[in-house]
């Protein structure tokens, strides 16, 4: 065992991808070798993140791997990454869907190994993110998402692509440069204290702030998590941003990227300022609350397929940062466990619009109709994942909402009753997708090719995870119990308002 | 014989599901069709083989833990007791039939696969509902079948309006989940548990307002399914899917779950005499409604199903009042008439060759006597003919009302005893309609497939011969049902001789009462009245409006609002006017660089005087 | 000192204003060069007056540092001038507008 | 002057020296492209002789430093010396430039930079700044066909020379106030017990304005764009980069010994800040210029300086010099790729110009994106570091405004950065035929993105010898 922890599976965990990426780059006239090349790679990465789970899936308090290594000493900055259960299981994530985005984007055409190269650094930045623990390290890599995203979008996306990729850069860009500052006020404050210079998220925990002071760093912590996740009022790139990008931007920006607020808000966020924190869960929920419903009844109006997904996505984030407000075990469990969930469900609807997309040309629900006749493979799993994703018990949203609703009845009666209200609203605008899509007459062509063994094999693997993650969620849940435990005792009082 | 066994109740229309799910296409049409009908029969067999296990306290097996956070602790467990048990059977039997039937009717139809799935797969849910002693479980289950019903009742897709009637299904009983959702949340924070028995167990510690509450959530919960008000749009509209389908959905699944789910409960809910009186309230005002609905109907399948809301509401009233056995009785009753009804009534339509309008039928009778003798068996059931299944269970439903000798309870009663009539009345409407006299036009009929014919008459057995499972003491029976629940079957009913009599004298002349008056309008070949009271009552009190105007399109016009308004002026507007903002100001900004030296010297100079200033202010 | 070295700070002061003058109210490029000429011998003025205040010579040194400078200054400018007067014409300062925003 | 001083002064002698013989050389060998390389080569013999020579004073005739300080800069502005003429061979070649002339320019501008950075006495500003100066009102307008280059050149002659005539009456009041030349003495006249504040603060006010003239500070900056328009690339890339990091070394140097004015003079810089960072970001922002964005941006990031300079302390020293590195390196970076476009009819300066060009020339437009995102400070860049370095220091010392203020300027920078970035890899791409670019242009250009990245990612080395030269 000490020899397994002795080698820096973690950096191997970044650095890998990362050279794929320069790799790409190097290589990216090459275009069918690139394409081999990201799968490789997001292979080996996705084998990694399953074998680290498979060695730490009992879970256990504290960090299960960890690397602290010198990096701009005179600044205070250091190299530091940490595994837990939480991260364990967001990294197992990334790790698959990156495959899976390497595998819908398999019939790219334009600049192939310029596409690849920016999924693997992608893949290497959202892995960072989810491991770093020294402040400045985990802003380079949330940064560091930031521009293969904007390129993804800009260079492969759809018609307003240019709009949607800059204002996907700016919303997200003011968040964190306020967050920059903060990481800044936060070192300054422990240096001021007696500390050494440091930006070690170990070191900064605990300090002793002003309460004006505390809130004002954590808004700023706050806003670019926010921004991130997204929720209602900050949400309006994600619905520009998941439309105009290519499927395998869709599939990232959904399924992990969103994660990555909700991430730095229970690794750093929480944890820095408890008492701000303990005070704005309420508020939280409140946002949420406006959120689920906001987004859902939007969601219904959408004439776009991919849109509608795209406002489904800010609903089911309301209901994990519900989770978060009502910052029990059972809630917060929960909400880790939807994230999960949400970037399977979503990551697969998204990559289902990709392939209509793809053969019919348009995302339009009026110009579409009928599939179930045509694609009938194709249609099964639209039909599956949309009923994933409205909350048919027995798949997997159902486990993570049950685990935040009866959490939040607990908080709060009413949050937890009125969340429970917006599933109508979800099957609402799932089953208007689905009528639009695959029931009526057929319109378009007459044939269209069915899945492809490819596309088959990807939705077959999202299914199962599906059902499992639906019908026995234990393993899943088991690494966070500790963690999740350990961040409940860091809010004054349990954090109950 | 084990408890372990049980699981194969459930897991047996589930394997039929996912072997057809994942090799239907590969398999024959009838082998597909075999499959179904075996894992249906299988779980019938199998529950019968377990027989045993259901009496007394009954067995509960856990299969495995589903999910487990914090206090949170959910295993899926089954409870095979007396009421589960008896459930169970009716269930599986009735949806035997049920598939044999759908095997023949299905003959002709393209992508069977998909339907005998979802058909497998609907028994599946709402065994997981009867059989469930958790109410997660219970849950899937009820979401479960919302989803089949869904996919059933769209099943032929391409058109547009079939596909939206299973959504409306979906949406309508989810508006009925979210109050039993809400319970369900309620209750594990309150017992800490979501275990049923325990629940039950645990219901006398709890407040009665708090106990009021949660009987009227469940009570929305079980209107949702079971279409009683004011969740009941979705029924009539749900007969466009196939025959079989809807004979499923009212006869042995859905619909009946939210009765189910009430008797199940019923421990709890007795606690809130409040509670039941809304539940007898809703049950009798459905029961109304729907039947005078029905008779208006002019489609075949609509007269049904309205009749299925308006039993349905029997049974809740039967609920309310205390009467669990009573409840299930004609709950069990009903299954096998209706079932029958509706597979008469698919005969009909094959018959007619897919005419579904009875003011273009007629003289039936004499085209396919067999038709008509077996829908004629289910006819006089549903009406309340003595003597028959029907007969016995409504009666034992007034009675029990009628024996809580309060003034609600006798509002109620009146209200059931004036259905009852309104049922005779509708029902005789439509064998006259469909049966007597000469045919209205012309039709190309196709034969009756040999499955559609054999599984009638089973049926029509067990309708007729209903009344026998829970025959009451008055008729020299034993009220088997009654025994065999033991201390499931609810409060006692307490009346005496003279009144069973007097209401079973009642009943029978209010069943003779409306023969006479179909018999009497119906003679000869009448017109259908038109007026505002048919139409009306034809329209089912133009709910659907009321639905449109007053939900719909209100939530479309806020769901707008938000959109153009909220994310498209409030938010982006403003980001965007910011952004705008900057860019009209840089180009303000940028006109100062003129290109001219002069302005840029005199900005020097600007630039100085300031500097200047600012000096002299700090000397000064 | 003869002279009171705040008459000739209020000197060269005044020089080095009416030097700035020209060249802020001139449009010839001549004209405003020989402002900056007499901004320059203000500043000569300056300091050779400081010069003989603090009894050092750095300041008459630095003069004549200035002096060379001014001299290539000078003879750039006069460069340039004729330079753009045969590419354009004219010497008006703001007639060479054609960058600007 | 001894043999010491000569010795101290050999790196600086090297580049002057190199500078006329290559003049002379020139006027019998007219072979510009072997002229310039000649010159490169000159400037890296400096570069090594400042790292490698250890001088035996620490300063040479009260007038120079010739301190590790003074050392860096000149290493500094020779090796950009080296990489301008480097990216000058081919522009220079197919515009006719007179080699001798245009190297010995060059090299002479880095000479009078490296005296400014490391200047110690008030002549030695005047000097080092003038030597440099001069140089480049000829440089600017080098190119004699363009009347772009012509008009350039007029502004910064003039306004350049008022502004040596504010800079010399400013030196002259403070030599007024103190009788010395030499910092820090020559500063003492602030202090209100010498009687003499008035008159040294009227100094102060000449000497800021001429020096956030070059450095091209809000309300002195107007000049800016248009003088970048029209100079020649490399020259515009010399002028960005090494006339505006002298002056702030130099800056650094004046302001380092202060210490009863510096509160006189807070305010007044934290306005002047202010202004460059709002006044340029707010510019730049619907530049279809790619030169005049630049302007526009140098103008923003030399507020950035003015903000670490505010802050003074080790810390924001430090923050300082490794930002006027990362901009250097970066800024140097997007004008050698801008050269490297150009072809003999013109500059590629206009954002239409770039269309689609990332893919068509995936090495340039590659290190021009990593300029730019630099230039946004998006990490992992020299540039982050640097402005990240400077909010540390800014907020230590507490200016919290400012440094909120700065954050906020760059969000909206970025709006601009990133439409030269879609232009190049999301417009459909044009037919504007554009230079494929020399192997010389690559190297500088690769050696400035190397850098970039480089101090992005391990900033360490260059952090820990700065915090170890600043005075």
């Amino acid at each position: 065992m000490t020899e397994f922890t002795h080698i820096p599976w973690l950096s191997i965990l970044i650095f890998l991808p990362l050279a794929g990426a320069l790799l790409c780059l190097v290589l990216w006239r090459r275009e069918e070798l690139c394409r081999w090349l990201a799968l490789a790679v997001s292979w080996g990465v996705f084998v990694l993140t399953a074998g680290l789970f498979a060695a730490f899936r009992a879970g256990g308090s504290g960090w299960l791997l960890y690397e602290d290594h010198a990096w701009i000493e005179r600044l205070g900055v250091r190299y530091i990454l940490g595994l837990d259960g939480m991260s364990l299981l967001l990294v197992l994530l990334s790790g698959f869907l990156m495959l899976v985005a390497v595998l819908v984007s398999w019939r790219v055409r334009r600049h192939t190994g310029f596409f690849f190269a920016l999924l693997l650094l992608m893949e290497a930045g959202i892995l960072g993110v989810f491991l770093a623990l020294d402040l400045v390290l985990f802003y380079l890599f949330w940064e560091l998402m930031l521009i293969p995203m904007f390129f993804l979008i800009g260079v492969w996306g759809h018609e307003r692509r240019i709009y949607a990729a800059i204002k996907f850069f700016l919303f997200t860009l003011a968040g964190s440069l306020l967050m920059l500052l903060a990481i800044i006020g936060l070192h300054l404050l422990h240096t001021a204290a007696g500390g050494a210079p440091s930006f070690a998220l170990d070191n900064l925990r605990g300090l002793e702030l002003s309460p004006s002071l505390e809130a004002w760093l954590y808004a700023a912590f706050l806003l670019a998590f926010l921004v991130k996740v997204p929720l209602v009022p900050v949400h309006t790139w994600l619905p520009d941003a998941h439309t105009e990008a290519p499927t395998a931007g869709s599939v990232i920006l959904a399924g992990l990227l969103l994660k990555t607020g909700v991430y730095g808000l229970l690794r750093f966020g929480f944890p820095l300022f408890p008492n701000a924190a303990a005070a704005s869960l309420p508020w939280l929920a409140l946002l949420a609350l406006i959120g689920i419903f906001h987004a859902a009844w939007i969601a219904y109006l959408q004439p776009d397929a991919k849109r509608l997904v795209a406002y489904s996505s800010v609903a089911h984030m309301g209901f994990v940062v519900l989770g978060l407000a009502a910052w029990n075990q059972t809630a917060v469990e929960g909400s880790i466990l939807q994230m999960v969930n949400h970037g399977l469900t979503t990551g697969a609807l998204f990559a289902l619009v990709g392939m209509i997309d793809e053969r019919a040309h348009t995302r339009r629900i009026d110009e579409l109709g009928g599939l179930w006749g045509k694609v009938p493979r194709l249609s099964f799993f639209f039909l599956f994942f949309s009923l994933a994703s409205l909350g048919l018990p027995g798949l997997n949203n159902f486990a993570g909402e049950i685990l935040i609703l009866i959490g939040a009845f607990q908080t709060n009666p009413v949050w937890g009753a009125t969340a429970f209200a917006g599933v109508v609203f979800a099957a609402a605008y799932m089953l208007r997708l689905v009528q639009g899509v695959l029931w009526g007459a057929a319109r378009g062509a007459l044939f269209w090719p069915d899945l492809e063994p490819r596309e088959g094999a990807v939705l077959v693997v999202l299914a199962l995870l599906v059902l499992w993650l639906g019908l026995y969620p234990a393993p899943f849940l088991a690494p966070l119990r500790e963690p999740v435990a350990d961040l409940l005792n860091v809010l004054p009082q349990g954090g109950l308002p | 014989m084990s408890a372990g066994l049980l699981f194969l109740i459930l897991a047996f229309p589930l394997l039929g599901a996912l072997g057809n799910l994942l090799l239907g296409e590969l398999l024959l049409r009838r082998v597909r069709a075999a499959v179904a009908v075996a894992a249906v029969a299988a779980s019938a067999l199998t529950c019968l083989l377990l027989w045993p296990l259901a009496a007394g306290e009954g067995t509960r097996a856990t299969l495995f833990t589903w999910l487990e956070s914090g206090t949170f602790q959910v295993s899926v467990d089954i409870l095979f007791d007396p009421l589960s048990a008896s459930m169970t059977l009716m269930v599986t039997l009735v949806s035997t039939l049920i598939h044999l039937y759908a095997a023949g009717y299905m003959e002709d139809e393209v992508d069977t696969t998909r339907f005998f799935v979802l058909l497998n797969l609907f028994v599946f849910a709402m065994l997981c509902i009867v059989l469930a002693d958790n109410l997660l479980l219970l849950f899937l289950g009820w979401e479960g079948v919302g989803f089949c019903s869904y996919a059933l009742i769209g099943f032929w897709y391409a058109e547009e309006k079939n596909a939206a009637a299973g959504r409306k299904a979906f949406l309508v009983t989810r508006v009925g989940d979210v109050f039993f959702g809400i319970a369900l949340l309620w209750l594990f924070a309150l017992c800490g548990t979501l275990s049923i028995s325990a629940i039950n167990a645990q219901a006398s510690l709890l407040g009665s307002g708090t106990l009021l509450a949660l009987t009227l959530l469940l009570l929305g919960g079980a209107c949702g399914k079971s279409a009683q008000l004011p969740l009941m749009t979705w029924l009539p509209d749900a007969m466009a899917g196939p025959t079989p389908v809807s004979a499923l959905i009212h006869a042995a699944t859905m619909v009946t779950a939210g009765v189910y789910l009430l008797c199940r409960l019923f421990p709890l809910v007795s606690l809130s005499p409040t509670g039941m009186m809304a539940i007898a309230a809703v049950g009798a005002l459905s029961a109304l409604y729907a039947a005078s609905c029905a008779l208006a109907q002019r489609e075949i399948k609509r007269v049904l199903a309205f009749s299925t809301m308006s039993q349905v509401g029997f049974m809740m009233l039967a609920v309310g009042a205390g009467a669990v056995s009573a409840a299930m009785f004609h709950l069990f009753t009903h299954a096998f008439f209706k079932a029958l009804l509706f597979m008469a009534a698919g005969c009909v339509i094959h018959l007619t060759g897919g005419e579904n309008d009875i003011t273009r039928m007629g003289g039936l009778r004499k085209q396919s006597p067999f038709v008509f003798w077996l829908f004629l068996a289910g006819a006089l059931c549903l009406a309340g003919a003595p003597l028959t299944g029907g007969f016995f269970s409504k009666d034992e439903i007034l009675l029990a009302d009628f024996a809580r000798a309060t003034l609600f309870y006798r509002g109620i009663w009146l209200l059931g005893t004036c259905t009852a009539l309104l049922t005779a009345i509708y029902t005789f409407r439509l064998v006259y309609m469909v049966f007597a006299g000469e045919p209205r036009s012309h039709f190309h009929g196709h034969a009756l497939p040999g499955p559609m014919r054999w599984t009638l008459p089973p049926l029509a057995l067990l309708a007729l011969g209903g009344g026998l499972l829970n025959l009451p003491p008055l008729y020299g029976g034993k009220e088997h049902l009654h025994q065999f629940l033991g201390p499931l079957a609810g409060t006692r009913i307490h009346a005496s001789h003279a009144v069973e009599w007097a209401l079973a004298v009642l009943a029978v002349a209010l069943f003779f009462l409306g023969w006479a008056l179909v018999h009497w309008r119906h003679r000869r070949a009448a017109p259908e009245p038109v007026g505002a009271l048919p139409a009306f009552l034809l329209s089912g009190w133009r709910a659907d409006r009321l639905v449109e105007r007053g939900i719909l399109r209100p939530f479309q016009v806020l769901a707008g609002w938000c959109w153009q308004w909220g994310d498209g002026r409030l938010i982006d507007g403003t980001l965007e006017g910011a952004g705008r903002l900057c860019l009209s100001g840089g180009e303000r900004l940028r006109r100062l660089a003129t290109g001219r030296l002069s302005t840029y010297l005199t900005a020097l100079a600007w630039g100085l005087v300031v500097m200047l200033g600012y000096f002299a202010w700090r000397i000064l | 000192m003869i002279v009171p070295m705040s008459h000739i700070l209020a000197f060269s002061a005044a020089l080095f204003v009416m030097g700035l003058a020209c060249v802020l109210a001139q449009r010839n490029l001549i004209m405003i060069l020989i402002g900056v000429e007499i901004m320059l011998n203000a500043v000569g003025l300056t300091l050779v007056g400081a010069s003989a205040l603090w009894q050092k010579v750095d300041g008459q040194i630095f003069v004549i540092f200035l002096m060379a400078m001014t001299s290539a200054e000078v003879s750039i400018s006069l460069a340039m001038v004729v330079y753009l007067r045969r590419r354009k014409g004219t010497l008006e300062a703001d007639a060479f507008d054609g960058m600007k925003g | 002057m001894t043999w010491n001083d000569l010795v101290a002064l050999f790196p600086i002698l090297i580049l002057a020296l190199g500078s006329a013989a290559l003049l002379m050389l020139g006027a019998w060998w007219p072979r510009g492209r072997e002229l310039m390389g000649l010159g490169s080569l000159v400037a890296g013999l400096s570069v090594l002789a400042a790292i490698a020579l250890t001088p035996p004073v620490t300063e040479i005739s009260g007038l120079f430093g010739a301190g590790p300080y003074a050392r860096f800069f000149t290493a500094l502005w020779a090796l950009v010396a080296a990489l301008t003429l480097l990216l000058s061979r081919r522009y220079g070649a197919e515009r006719r430039f007179s080699g001798g002339e245009y190297t010995a320019l060059v090299l002479f501008a880095a000479a009078g930079m490296a005296l400014l950075s490391g200047a110690t006495s008030l002549v030695g500003l005047f000097l080092g700044l003038e030597a440099f100066t001069l140089v480049l009102y000829i440089l600017i307008a080098f190119h004699r066909e363009d009347d772009a280059g012509a008009e350039a050149g007029l502004k910064y002659l003039v306004m350049g020379a008022v502004a040596t005539g504010f800079l010399a009456f400013g030196i002259a009041l403070i030599f007024t106030s103190t009788g010395t030349f030499h910092l820090p003495e020559a500063l003492s006249g602030l202090d209100p017990a010498s009687g003499m504040r008035p008159v040294a603060l009227l100094g102060w006010a000449m000497l800021l304005l001429a020096l956030g003239f070059k450095v091209s500070l809000v309300p002195f900056h107007l000049w800016t764009p248009d003088v970048y328009q029209g100079a020649p690339a490399p020259v515009a890339g010399l002028l960005a980069t090494g006339s505006k990091g002298a002056v702030f070394a130099a800056l650094l140097g004046l302001t380092a010994g202060l210490e009863v004015g510096w509160d006189d003079l807070v305010p007044l810089l934290w306005l002047l800040c202010v202004l460059s960072m709002l006044v340029g970001t707010f510019c730049a922002l619907r530049q279809d210029n790619l030169k005049r964005m630049l302007a526009y941006s140098s103008i923003v990031h030399m507020g950035y300086a003015l903000m670490a300079l505010l802050a003074a302390g080790p810390t924001g020293r430090t923050a300082l010099v490794f930002y006027l590195a990362a901009y250097t390196a970066m800024t140097l970076g997007a004008f050698g790729v801008l050269t490297s476009f150009s072809r003999a009819s013109g500059e590629a300066q206009w954002l239409g110009d770039l269309r689609g060009l990332g893919y068509r020339h995936p090495l340039r437009g590659a290190a021009l994106t990593i300029f730019l995102f630099s230039l946004a400070g998006v990490p992992p860049s020299a540039g982050f570091i640097g402005k990240f370095a400077i909010f540390i220091a800014a907020l230590d010392a507490g200016f919290i405004a400012l440094a909120v203020l700065g954050v906020l300027a760059s969000l909206v920078s970025v709006y601009y950065y990133l439409r030269v970035v879609v232009v190049l890899f999301m417009s459909a791409a044009d037919d504007v035929p554009l230079h494929g670019g020399s192997r010389g242009e690559g190297a500088a250009i690769a050696l400035c993105a190397l850098a970039t990245l480089g101090l992005g990612i391990l900033p360490a080395p260059l952090l820990d010898l700065i915090a170890q030269l600043i005075p």
